[in-house]
């Protein structure tokens, strides 16, 4: 089948691009518009390394074809800050030493983004479940969950 | 891991779907959330020429209340599931399943219609469909037509859609005063099938158990229907040592597969365990407790 | 991984009829939806075409039949059959015994045991379906051996049979499935085994 | 003399011992970081393999023609391709060979068996099954304790004749090695002499390191230059360099290899694997770079396992509990091709530090290696080599010793360290501990948990059927490889380097060759640096994995960074400093004897007013030197550690394990590491939740199980354990600090002793919990399937 043309905003800028129907998101955002932040880590909607935010829910864009993005707004890390400044959820995560190897961070970050829209104040247990559809090697986790009480906290303050 | 070649299709209403599907055939499959079928196209193990998506299609969507029922259109997300108010006030036993369903990601995409329509046996919603009895409206070429939860399921990814029928929406019977319910679902980590699940709805009048409906997840072939265990409480007192009778004639009826998750022994009482537990939580919650 | 069926199915008619059907190798393969012998090599050996479809999951395999023994006195064929996917990444044996056993009271049963192993892609990512999935396929190909039998014999039955047996779908697949339960509620319509 | 102003610009340096922030973070954070995948340059290809269904088969015939009909398909490689350049088969580190592409036959489900090269990765997945490959079966050999009978199907026909495969004298064609240590005949003696024996089979089970980023590479080729730049996720991107040049002609000086972001190594990026040979022989063939990046799939499927050590442990001891001898005997599943990534000369690695913290007099291991139809591998993961099986075997034999003494583990335990007066200690196996105190690390966290109370918990709660498990684990790890004396790859001694320039300005660049994967190195060598130059951290570059710039090194793994790397900077460091102090007393006009080093200055002793800080030593050292002295400023330190380092812990787990499902939940994870001196305490509990999650994964979940076929089950992460959120344990952290005494600076590592301590401690709770009852050992991983089986067998689960 031919490619079809699709328009999507990206990090607040109209783009647009041709794409085969079996492409996938990921590869789309990652090898046609190089925004290489989203990771792909198990290609199974498992580990949640390609976690971006479409219409203000997060996906696991290595589980969506980008002919499905058309028309869509998307969040990806590179444009989560804004204006210059880092999101809160960036700062904390530095803070508290939420990453190691960088890997799953970007999509952490738009994962912890979302839900802190979801549930401003989480409990320690709502963050768990919340965020369980992210997989970190390195951390063990107890930095991440840190970061993002401290993103509340800090957004609760703004 | 790259799914093949696919002419994509993105219908904005039924007709036009079912079309579609009429056009070509067994060779076009049907795409609602993709958590299910993606992974088996980037696996090679399903390769549909042609891809009708339903995520543009309006009608499928929503959660209602009409003519005394509870409909839910099909490609109502999980997370929409467990947003609704509507349910947690008609049906509950649906959103506190969906909670266990995959990961918040995955919530977002799967829809309670490809889950019921996919037909793995280690889907939630058919075990819960069966205990909250529920019908579906399928939708095809000849018109609509609705059928009962209980029957629908009839094998690994083999239900009661017809060639060319698509799942349209879900009718449930709204819950009353006297009705209690739970799930539990034994999995081994988040995002997992479960080992084995259980759904209970049941009500109650005045002590009596007056209607019960069991469903059990991935411990057989496809979801399965407890009937001789929904008989042993049906009209009595339920009590703990009919409960526990009840979750032995409910592991008589499963037939599981051994797995990773465990082996024949060790889910079949893990259906009995779940089912223990399911109940006693429907019944706290008809007694009006949690 | 490896899958181990035991499957009895009733048949109508004589036993002699099923004993004489289960010797047609291609006739028997395709009471498997979806199987066809494409060439006899000699006696023993064949080869065939499975086009295998499970819900959403499709595989062609592609495969050669050995006829292990035929023993008249038992009734009892067995043979070896070994395929690939023809992608490569998946393959298949199937070491089946069967036979026709005579029931008390007239009517006899197609007995089968088969061993089926899978090795590849399918067996390593697939195997949480393996058995359930086997276990429907064997049901489908009674089914289908069965009404075969029946249609060998005379009568309305029959001829509905017949009829059937030439609607049958060409491969292995979910509406097959339903084809095969409508048959079944034929069956009771007519009076036939089940 | 330290003042209140000498803490304050020491502050600013943001030295040893801060918990600086992270340099990496802000790439990270912002989408920037440059991982392999990353990559795309000019006219890149993709590479894919065509790979094995079959665990054991004969490759009758491969047809490429349909592949090579496919539009965008550049080539398919095979075997018969790479024969003319002789790279069919590579060397691997434990002196065996490994097919790169099947030479023949397949001896493992996966195996790589032909590369298609196409436009993109979706071409190329396409063309990957228009290849067509002819097998014959053959039976599979799984199980290792069948590799070695008389009529085992031999999987190495290769081999089949040799005497040896690298490592000593075989006596089976599926035998790869046998290596003992320590002296049986003195042993035996123990065993026969002693009150009470105790023998344990054990599993330390297959599993995969599975980093979130996978194995991958980009080989571009210069043909006009003749220049082959290669970015890949190593471990060891010098090491990779050699071997490039060693397998292909290349000179080493025309041969760039990069290591960029790595998303999480931890032994899984030590090795060299078919997928980098063969994208760097098509580049070469098709003159155009060309990608290979393998899916999860693959990954857990192919590039590197660990462990598969079927072990039995036996301790011989007095019946009042004092130890007397220590014998372990191992069955190693090494897989198709012994590609047991360990740099040391012995084939079974650190196995032998198995004594573990305990005064044993004598001891004796053997371990045999055996070859079977499973992916090749036996890395590291996240220990040195071989380290966490040996510390398993004698923390379990040490809880099994007081379970047959009726004894507690916690008094046994005391009862038999090495005491802190015996360090330099020399173990009955041949190691040279360096320091420690257990005793005090074990008190510390028996008062902190309140341990007897939670044997009281523990004594009531079965009292009522309830199931509960309390573990300990004081491990002593063995890092830092190594010694060259003891350690190299392919004959490269285990040294590594650092290279610091200071520029005028004072601003620092420095290289190293080890190689970050997550641990922080780029903050943390500027700590060292910073406290050992009186420089701002803030003001220090540190660069790894170009080996175009960085000076050589072996890389990062087996903790190996701190005590290796992390000394070559500190001698680097102090090469300048003692050029600086010449050029201060230069600019000062003293003598050099007359000055001294305060935080970022010399001064002159007597008259603190009088100094030259480092930045006007730096800037002095381009305009204004001593005579006789070559100006700038920079050196360079290639350091060969004397001795390993032995970081050393003690954990303590509790878990309550649901009686009528088998789960099981880690309540509380107490862990005290003394990795002698912190360097970044913020990095080090970051590393220390890190492992230790890794630790509750493999001793609760992750397994590579293979059927009877050869089939690998589980190769996703779907059934592939890795804990989420909601399964995670909260991890609580303590410390003590017994400095190395031959590192410079008293550091050891600390990576890896979550790991190599958290798994056993998390397997003795689970046994506790179940030996409580009655029950013997129990196997990993502690599933609920498998702890709900222990459970009905000892009838728990009435209801």
């Amino acid at each position: 089948m031919a490619k079809q043309h699709i328009t999507f905003t990206l990090n607040g800028q109209a783009v647009e691009a041709l794409v085969h129907p079996r492409e996938l998101l990921i590869h789309v955002l990652r090898e046609q518009l190089m925004q290489t932040g989203a990771h792909i880590g198990c290609e199974t909607s498992h580990c949640g390394a390609c976690t971006i935010d479409i219409d203000n829910e997060s996906v696991k864009a290595c589980t969506m074809l980008a002919v499905q993005a058309d028309g869509a707004d998307i969040l990806s890390v590179e444009g989560l800050a804004a204006n210059g400044e880092l999101h809160a959820v960036q700062q904390a995560f530095v803070d508290e030493h939420g990453l190691q190897c960088g890997f799953c961070t970007p999509g952490m970050l738009l994962r912890a983004y979302r839900f802190l829209k979801e549930n401003p104040t989480p409990t320690e247990e709502d963050i768990r479940w919340g965020m369980s559809g992210n997989l970190c090697r390195c951390t063990g986790y107890q930095n991440i969950i840190k970061a993002v009480q401290t993103a509340s906290r800090t957004l609760q303050a703004e | 891991m790259i799914p093949g070649v696919f002419d994509y299709h993105a219908p904005t209403t039924m007709a036009d779907a079912i079309a579609l599907l009429a056009q070509y055939g067994d060779e076009a499959k049907v795409l609602a959330g993709g958590h299910s079928l993606l992974p088996m196209m980037k696996l090679r193990f399903a390769e549909p020429a042609y891809l009708i998506d339903l995520n543009k299609i309006n009608e499928l969507r929503g959660i209602s209340e009409a003519n005394g029922m509870v409909r839910i259109g099909a490609m109502t997300t999980e997370n929409q599931l467990i947003a609704s108010d509507l349910l947690a006030q008609k049906c509950p036993l649906i959103p506190e399943a969906a909670r266990l369903v995959a990961d918040p990601q995955v919530r977002n995409r799967g829809t309670i219609g490809g889950d019921i329509a996919h037909g793995d046996p280690g889907n939630d919603h058919p075990a819960v469909m069966l205990a909250v009895g529920a019908s579906f409206v399928l939708a095809g070429p000849a018109g609509e037509r609705t059928v009962a939860a209980d029957g629908f399921f009839l094998g690994t990814y083999w239900t009661g859609l017809e060639e060319g029928e698509i799942l349209k929406e879900i009718l449930v019977p709204p819950v009353t005063a006297s009705t209690g319910h739970g799930y539990a679902k034994l999995k081994r980590k988040t995002g997992d099938y479960a080992t084995a699940g259980a759904a209970v709805q049941l009500t109650l009048n005045g002590d009596v158990c007056d209607s019960i409906n069991i469903g059990l997840t991935n411990v057989g072939a496809c979801a399965i229907k407890a009937t001789e265990a929904e008989d042993v409480l049906r009209g009595q007192v339920i009590t703990e040592a009919l409960i526990l009778t009840a979750a032995e004639k409910a592991m008589a009826m499963t037939d599981p597969a051994e797995d990773l998750r465990g082996d024949v022994e060790y889910k079949t009482h893990m259906a009995g365990e779940m089912c223990r537990r399911a109940l006693r939580q429907a019944l706290a919650r008809a007694k009006g407790g949690a | 991984m490896q899958v181990n069926l035991d499957k009895v199915f009733k048949l109508s008619g004589p036993a002699s009829n099923a004993w004489t059907f289960l010797q047609d190798i291609p006739a028997v393969a395709r009471c498997l939806p979806g199987a066809e012998i494409t060439e006899q090599v000699d006696d023993a050996n064949y080869k065939g075409t499975v086009k295998v479809k499970i819900g959403p999951a499709t595989a062609n395999f592609k495969g050669d039949i050995n006829i292990k023994s035929i023993d008249a006195s038992k009734q009892q064929i067995q043979m070896v059959g070994k395929g690939g996917d023809v992608k490569g990444t998946s393959s298949a044996t199937m070491d089946l015994t069967a036979s026709v056993r005579e029931l008390e009271g007239g009517g006899c049963e197609l007995v089968g045991y088969a061993e089926v192993s899978v090795t590849g892609k399918m067996a390593s990512l697939g195997g949480r379906m393996m058995n359930q999935v086997s276990d429907q396929i064997l049901n489908q190909f009674g089914d289908n051996f069965a009404n075969q039998v029946l249609a060998m014999g005379e009568g309305e039955a029959a001829e509905a049979a017949a009829e059937k047996a030439a609607q049958q779908p060409k491969e292995l697949n979910g509406f097959a499935f339903i084809w095969s339960l409508l048959m079944n509620n034929l069956r009771k319509v007519f009076g036939g085994s089940k | 003399m330290t003042t209140a102003e000498s803490l304050d610009r020491q502050d600013k340096l943001q030295g040893v011992g801060c918990s600086r922030k992270r340099k990496e973070d802000p790439r990270f954070i912002q989408g920037k970081g440059n991982y392999v995948d990353d990559i795309k340059l000019p006219g890149m290809l993709y590479g894919d393999f065509v790979r094995s269904p079959y665990a054991h088969a004969r490759i009758k015939s491969i047809n490429k023609e349909a592949a090579l009909a496919l539009p965008g398909v550049h080539a398919v490689l095979t075997a018969d391709d790479l024969k003319p350049l002789n790279l069919h088969w590579m060397p691997t580190l434990a002196g065996d060979k490994q097919a790169v592409l099947a030479d023949e036959k397949v001896c493992f489900q996966y195996q790589e068996v032909a590369m298609v090269i196409a436009d993109d990765r979706y071409i190329a997945a396409d063309a990957t099954e228009l290849v067509e490959v002819e097998y014959e079966e053959l039976p599979p050999l799984v199980d290792p304790h069948k590799a070695l009978l008389p009529d085992a199907p031999i999987i190495r026909e290769d081999a089949a004749g040799a005497d040896e495969v690298g490592q000593g004298q075989r006596t089976h064609p599926n035998h790869i090695f046998t290596w003992d240590v320590g002296d049986e005949a003195m042993t035996d003696r123990a065993f026969e002499n002693a009150d009470v024996v105790v023998s344990q089979e054990m599993l330390n089970q297959r599993v995969h390191p599975s980093p979130l980023e996978t194995c991958g590479c980009v080989a571009s080729f210069d043909k006009v230059r003749g220049e082959l730049t290669l970015y890949l996720t190593s471990q060891a991107p010098h090491v990779v360099r050699t071997v490039v040049t060693m397998l292909s002609g290349i000179p080493e000086s025309k041969v760039r290899v990069v290591s960029p972001d790595i998303g999480g190594g931890f032994g899984n990026k030590v090795g060299i694997y078919p997928g980098y040979v063969v994208s760097i022989v098509a580049s070469i063939v098709l003159g155009r770079p060309v990608k290979w990046i393998e899916d999860r799939i693959e990954n857990l499927s192919t590039t590197a396992f660990a462990r598969d050590y079927h072990m039995i442990g036996e301790l011989a001891a007095t019946k009042d509990g004092k130890i007397k001898g220590l014998r372990v005997n191992v069955l190693a599943d090494h897989g198709a091709f012994n590609a047991h990534a360990q740099p040391t000369k012995w084939p079974a690695g650190f196995f032998s530090i198995c004594t573990g913290s305990y005064d044993i007099p004598t001891a004796y291991a053997k371990v045999k290696g055996v070859y079977t139809n499973k992916a090749p591998g036996g890395v590291a993961y996240r220990c040195s080599f071989r380290v966490t099986e040996a510390v398993y075997v004698v923390e379990r034999m040490i809880d099994v010793l007081a379970h047959k003494l009726e004894m507690d583990p916690a008094e046994l335990r005391m009862k038999n360290f090495i005491q802190p007066e015996q360090f330099p200690y020399h173990s009955a196996l041949g190691w040279e501990y360096d320091s420690g105190d257990y005793p005090t690390a074990l008190k510390k966290v028996m008062e902190a948990v309140d341990y007897a109370g939670l044997r009281k918990e523990q004594a009531e709660k079965k009292a009522r059927g309830e199931i509960m498990g309390i573990g300990l684990c004081t491990f002593t790890e063995v890092v830092g490889a190594g010694p060259s004396k003891s350690c190299d790859i392919l004959g490269v001694g285990m040294f590594d380097s650092a290279e610091i320039r200071v520029h005028p300005t004072g601003s620092v660049i420095a290289r190293m060759g080890t190689i970050t994967q997550g641990q922080g190195h780029q903050t943390t060598y500027a700590q060292i640096i910073a406290t050992e130059l009186g420089l701002s951290s803030e003001d220090i570059q540190i660069e790894e994995g170009d080996t175009s710039t960085a000076p050589y090194g072996l890389g990062t793994y087996g903790s190996r960074s701190t005590p290796v790397g992390g000394a070559a900077t500190v001698m680097a460091a102090r090469k300048i400093r003692e050029k600086a102090r010449k050029i201060a007393a230069h600019l000062m006009e003293v003598s050099e004897n007359d000055l001294e080093w305060d935080v970022d200055r010399f001064r002159v002793a007597g008259n603190h007013e009088q100094f030259k800080t480092m930045k006007d030593i730096a800037w002095a050292a381009y305009n204004n030197v001593p005579e006789g002295m070559e100006m700038g400023l920079e050196s360079v330190d290639y350091y060969d550690p004397p001795n390993f380092t032995y970081p050393f812990g003690a954990y303590l787990c509790v878990v309550d394990i649901d009686r009528f499902t088998g789960e099981l939940k880690v309540r509380r994870f107490y862990a005290l590491d003394d990795c002698g001196t912190r360097i970044n305490p913020m990095i080090i509990e970051g590393q220390v939740h890190g492992g230790l999650n890794e630790a509750f994964a493999v001793a609760t979940g992750q397994e590579l199980p293979y059927d009877e076929q050869g089939n690998l089950l589980g190769n996703t992460f779907m059934d592939y354990f890795w804990p989420t959120m909601v399964e995670t344990p909260v991890w609580e952290l303590d410390y003590t600090v017994t400095p190395s005494p031959h590192h410079p600076m008293g550091a050891k590592g600390v990576a890896e002793s979550p790991h190599v301590g958290g798994i056993p401690c998390i397997s003795n709770a689970v046994n506790d919990a179940f030996m409580q009852f009655g029950a013997s050992h129990v196997n990993m991983p502690h599933n609920a399937w498998r702890n709900w089986k222990a459970i009905h067998e000892l009838g728990l689960d009435k209801q």
